[in-house]
């Protein structure tokens, strides 16, 4: 592989981009979407379509003071937006876009994803922590056991996906499934997977939703009840830095969806696979976030966790098994 | 009817001497302005002209036993309204009685007080209810609830030296 | 047991259906207007600020300064004057002032004119910096309003 | 959720809820002590929109009181219009016309529905739930346009009259009422049962959350749809009838389970029956002026003067004490969410935030009533 600095800088710039312009559309998208479920117009005056509306947003959010209240802990309420939105950007590097297009091809790619959403979930805690405002705590302490009831289920069902392609790479999982989607992980014909694996993706889908903090799994942010969560004390780009880095983390999972379960860039019926093909499915799971979260109440926070130590848990620790028995049967 | 008669024999034994003239003062209610002050007692009245099936006049210190009456008759108290009598320098407590479902029968209890020192006996115990409402009666004209657990300002600021609806009072 | 499993599938068949209906929503046009764009219709019985009614040919305002607006008034938004009319009997409007910062609009004042002096205008866009400017003067109105007639 | 907890009484704090927070619909301040997030002591702060309307009345004519009922009540205003009306009719001895009673009925149920609609939406967006909101306003929206058309203004009527209502109702707005019954009735199975009311998040937020008890609400005085919730058969259409409301066919809806998706049940059932009773006073209206014989300035005879009426929230009280003057000497107004909340302390006890919130959600506030 070419390591030259051209490259690396290649890869930098590049993923700069496409986060910084997810992280700012991605809120227009929200904002149309939900508009259009409610049959509304959305944001319609600054330029057409309201699409200069997020530069807009991006320029009144940094022209404000970033405001400290008393009584806070300075440097980690500094810090904490920037953490939420480093381990985003940083996941990035290991998404295989398409055969050709990806920063770095690590073995054990999927173990430093899952290491980098934790970080996320710490950002959380500590800008909640560092608030010192009672919702804000209350928030991060959701927070905290949401993301750890979310990550069980989601990496059993990862373990399902490494023992079918045998590797921990994103690259060699996506390569592992090119050909049309019956050779998808979610539909694969192979060994029978199929019966089980579309279990396994609703559950891995339901846990990014619950990882991402998006509605109907927002209790971190839960409006109606803490105000506004782990973000209340906060105005400014430090809000606009924990927002971009919400978005992000949707990208990272629509991604991790993508590459998982729906083949990559592979196309469904097996012509000239692209990177085209990974933007078409992953926009297409963002989206679905979008429509779910403009569709459902928000759950309670045991609910929630019910959801996941009494269905979600029991269901893909079954599927691993199932999954097992095929791989050694066949 | 049933429940009304019933109701009012209940309550016609907290005034043993006036049934009597009680009964007079109802038959000829209807022009109640010639007569003189009506005595404590039990009185039925006109539902459609005044919206309540019996009105009870009773003696301050009688409050929580007629509201026990109510509470064992299975009355729900509806709320509590004071009036300034400036005049007579008096301040009433009504208080109004209502059944939740079953047969229809409304209850009106009055008691008269003097406006100098306005002292009620609380039925908070009774009915947990008439907390905020004599809280809100405290509140407009100063009627202290005696044994009230909690008697502060409910709707006008925590601060406030006034009680608004006294009508001397002008803001 | 039971529970559980009818939990998952009801669960599951309610949240598809909510899914499908906010997706058929998706593609409907929208249904808000768009306010400075498409100005919506008034209803006939609008209630704007209170005006004064002139006479369909002098102009000269039907009020004979009885003061049942006045008095009609809850919230004394209406002040009004009037003097002696000029060899003929009865009086004649000099000034009527209108407070539109105490007024909920009620109408009583429209109601309680026997002479159809007054009516509501249909004035909606009334915002202000200077409070001043809800001190009305609704016989200089009537002027105007007169003045642009011819 | 049922699942007893042990509350620790030392290890507590205070977390101001109000007066200005997303879940108190307005100005509602609620001191609550907490547990982590369990409710130990819930403490309702009342009177952040006081306004003394019963001083105001006190210091007016009887009609020009009538601008403030609106005021209280603000999303079933005409309800309190009816109520006060009706008050000072009685007291005054002033006679109806019979179209006059119809056509209050009728939009006093147009209110009603508008108000549950609301009340509906501002539920689910407690819960969360955002798209619900606009469209139960979309349909809100037809109703206020209709009630627009009648009475002149769109939130605060001040429509009745005493003896009568201010305008007669016309042709244009008995079609534009026939098609919003037929517009409501198709979309309440899809956007308001399928979309929400099915919704396992929803029932597994609201089933078995705040359970108030019959006996909670006899002795809380609790009415309206809060009673009705706890298996009370408690409607003052139905008990103790005003206006021509025997003349209608309708049914009082009451569930039994007593929690807050009992309440909501009532509320959704209730906005049926009010479609069924404006259909048939629209096919009954008689013809006749709206407008009977009343003097200009009252002087109701010297007593005491109690009516009730049900509103989307319960039962409101006008106490009336007449002196023979010609302004009230005393009114007194009961309203329907001032009782219903005053459980709301004894219920909340041991209940998480969130639930506490929906449950708060589910008793239906509307703080200018509450402080009046």
């Amino acid at each position: 592989m070419d390591t030259s600095i051209w490259r690396a800088l290649f890869y930098l710039v590049g993923i700069m981009a496409f986060a910084g312009l997810n992280a700012a559309y991605l809120g227009w998208c929200e904002r149309k979407g939900a508009a259009r479920i409610q049959r509304r117009i959305g944001p319609c005056e600054a330029g057409y379509g309201g699409l200069w509306q997020p530069l807009a947003d991006g320029l009144k959010l940094m022209s404000k003071q970033l405001l400290v209240p008393q009584g806070v802990d300075g440097i980690i309420f500094r810090l904490a937006p920037v953490l939420a939105m480093v381990p985003a950007i940083t996941s990035m590097v290991v998404i295989p876009f398409s055969e050709n297009i990806q920063a770095r091809a690590m073995e054990l790619s999927v173990l430093l994803l899952f290491a980098l959403a934790s970080l996320g979930m710490l950002a959380i805690l500590l800008g909640g922590w560092a608030s010192g405002n009672k919702y804000a705590i209350i928030s991060s302490a959701r927070a905290v056991s949401q993301n750890l009831a979310y990550e069980i289920p989601m990496l059993v069902t990862v373990i399902t996906v490494v023992m079918i392609s045998g590797s921990m790479n994103l690259r060699e999982i996506a390569i592992d499934q090119q050909g049309g989607f019956w050779h998808w992980n979610i539909f694969r014909l192979e060994n029978g997977h199929f019966l089980t694996m579309w279990i396994s993706f609703i559950i891995f889908f339901i846990c990014s939703v619950a990882e991402t903090n998006r509605a109907p799994f927002d209790m971190a942010e839960a409006e109606s009840e803490l105000v506004a969560g782990f973000m209340t004390e906060y105005g400014s780009m430090g809000f606009g830095l924990f927002m971009m880095g919400e978005y992000l983390n949707i990208v990272v999972g629509a991604c991790l969806t993508a590459t998982l379960f729906l083949g990559g860039w592979d196309c469904p019926f097996g012509l000239t696979p692209g990177v085209w093909w990974f933007l078409i499915k992953i926009y297409v799971l963002i989206f679905t976030f979008i429509w779910i979260r403009w569709t459902y109440p928000r759950t309670q926070i045991y609910r929630l966790l019910n959801l996941s130590w009494k269905i979600l848990i029991p269901f893909s620790l079954a599927n691993l098994l199932i999954t097992a028995a095929l791989i050694k049967v066949f | 009817m049933e429940r009304q008669e019933q109701t009012r024999i209940a309550l016609a034994k907290l005034f043993p001497a006036e049934p009597v003239v009680a009964a007079a003062v109802a038959a000829e209610g209807s022009n109640q302005e010639e007569l003189p002050p009506r005595l404590a007692g039990v009185v039925s009245q006109d539902f459609a002209r005044h919206g309540s099936h019996l009105d009870v006049l009773c003696h301050s210190e009688q409050v929580v036993a007629v509201a026990e009456i109510m509470d064992s008759e299975g009355f729900f108290l509806e709320s509590i309204a004071g009036v300034d009598w400036l005049d007579k320098q008096q301040l009433e407590v009504i208080y109004d009685y209502n059944r939740l479902g079953g047969e229809h029968c409304r209850v009106t209890v009055r008691t008269l007080i003097p406006r100098i020192e306005p002292v009620v006996p609380t039925i908070c115990g009774v009915f947990p209810a008439a907390d905020w409402h004599e809280r809100e009666t405290f509140d407009f004209y100063g009627v202290h609830f005696q044994g009230h657990p909690n008697l502060i300002r409910i709707l006008l600021p925590e601060d406030a030296d006034f009680h608004p609806l006294l009508k001397d009072f002008m803001p | 047991m039971n529970g559980y499993w009818s939990d998952i599938f009801i669960g599951s068949k309610s949240l598809v259906t909510g899914l499908l209906i906010t997706a058929r929503e998706f593609f409907k046009p929208v249904v808000t207007e768009q306010y400075p764009y498409e100005v919506p219709t008034m209803t006939p019985l609008f209630r704007g600020h209170i005006e004064l009614i002139g006479n369909e040919e002098t102009g000269a305002p039907n009020c004979v300064v009885c003061g049942m607006c006045q008095r009609a008034c809850p919230s004394e938004c209406i002040s009004l004057d009037g003097k002696k009319a000029e060899g003929g009997k009865g009086k004649v409007l000099i000034s009527y002032m209108l407070d539109f910062t105490k007024c909920s609009l009620c109408g009583s004042c429209v109601e309680s004119c026997n002479f159809n002096a007054l009516r509501f205008s249909k004035e909606y866009n009334l915002a202000s910096f200077d409070k001043n400017d809800f001190i009305m003067d609704l016989l200089k109105r009537l002027e105007d309003q007169n003045r642009c007639k011819q | 959720m049922t699942v007893p907890v042990h509350l620790r009484h030392d290890e507590t704090f205070v977390l101001n809820l109000g007066p200005q927070h997303p879940a108190t619909h307005g100005v509602l301040r609620v001191k609550l002590t907490m547990d982590g997030e369990y409710v130990v002591k819930a403490e309702p702060v009342l009177g952040y929109i006081h306004r003394m309307h019963e001083k105001m009345a006190e210091g007016g004519t009887f009609a020009q009181f009538m601008p403030n009922t609106a005021r209280m009540d603000y999303l079933h205003a005409l309800a309190f219009n009816h109520g006060y009306a009706l008050v000072v009719e009685k007291a005054a001895g002033i006679e109806v016309p019979e179209r006059a009673e119809f056509i209050r009925v009728i939009t006093v149920e147009l209110n009603r529905i508008a108000s549950h609609l609301l009340w509906w939406a501002a539920f689910l967006l407690d819960l969360g739930g955002f798209t619900p909101l606009l469209y139960a306003f979309d349909d809100r929206e037809k109703i206020i346009d209709l009630l627009e058309r009648v009475t002149g203004s769109r939130l605060t009527y001040c429509y009745m009259r005493f003896g009568g209502v201010y305008n007669d109702i016309d042709d244009e707005f008995i079609t534009g009422t026939r098609e919003f019954i037929k517009r409501l009735r198709s979309r309440l199975p899809r956007f308001y049962h399928d979309l929400v009311t099915h919704n396992i998040i929803l029932i597994k937020r609201i089933k078995n959350i705040g359970i108030i008890t019959p006996e909670q609400c006899r002795r809380y005085g609790a009415t309206g749809p809060v009673a009705r919730g706890s298996g009370i058969s408690y409607d003052i259409r139905k008990n103790e009838p005003y206006s021509v409301y025997p003349e209608f066919d309708f049914d009082v809806p009451v569930f039994e389970e007593c929690d807050s998706m009992a309440r909501y049940m009532v509320r959704m059932h209730e906005m049926e029956q009010s479609l069924r009773i404006i259909e048939q006073a629209l096919d009954k209206l008689p013809d006749g002026p709206v407008m009977g014989k009343a003097p200009k300035m009252l002087k109701p005879e010297a007593g005491y003067y109690y009516s009730a009426v049900e509103t989307a929230r319960g039962s409101l009280g006008h106490r009336l004490v007449c002196d023979g003057g010609k302004n009230p000497y005393k009114l007194k107004l009961r309203s329907p969410t001032f009782s219903n909340l005053s459980l709301y302390g004894e219920v909340a006890e041991g209940m998480m935030l969130a639930d506490a919130l929906a449950f708060m959600g589910s008793l239906d506030l509307v703080i200018p009533e509450i402080d009046r």
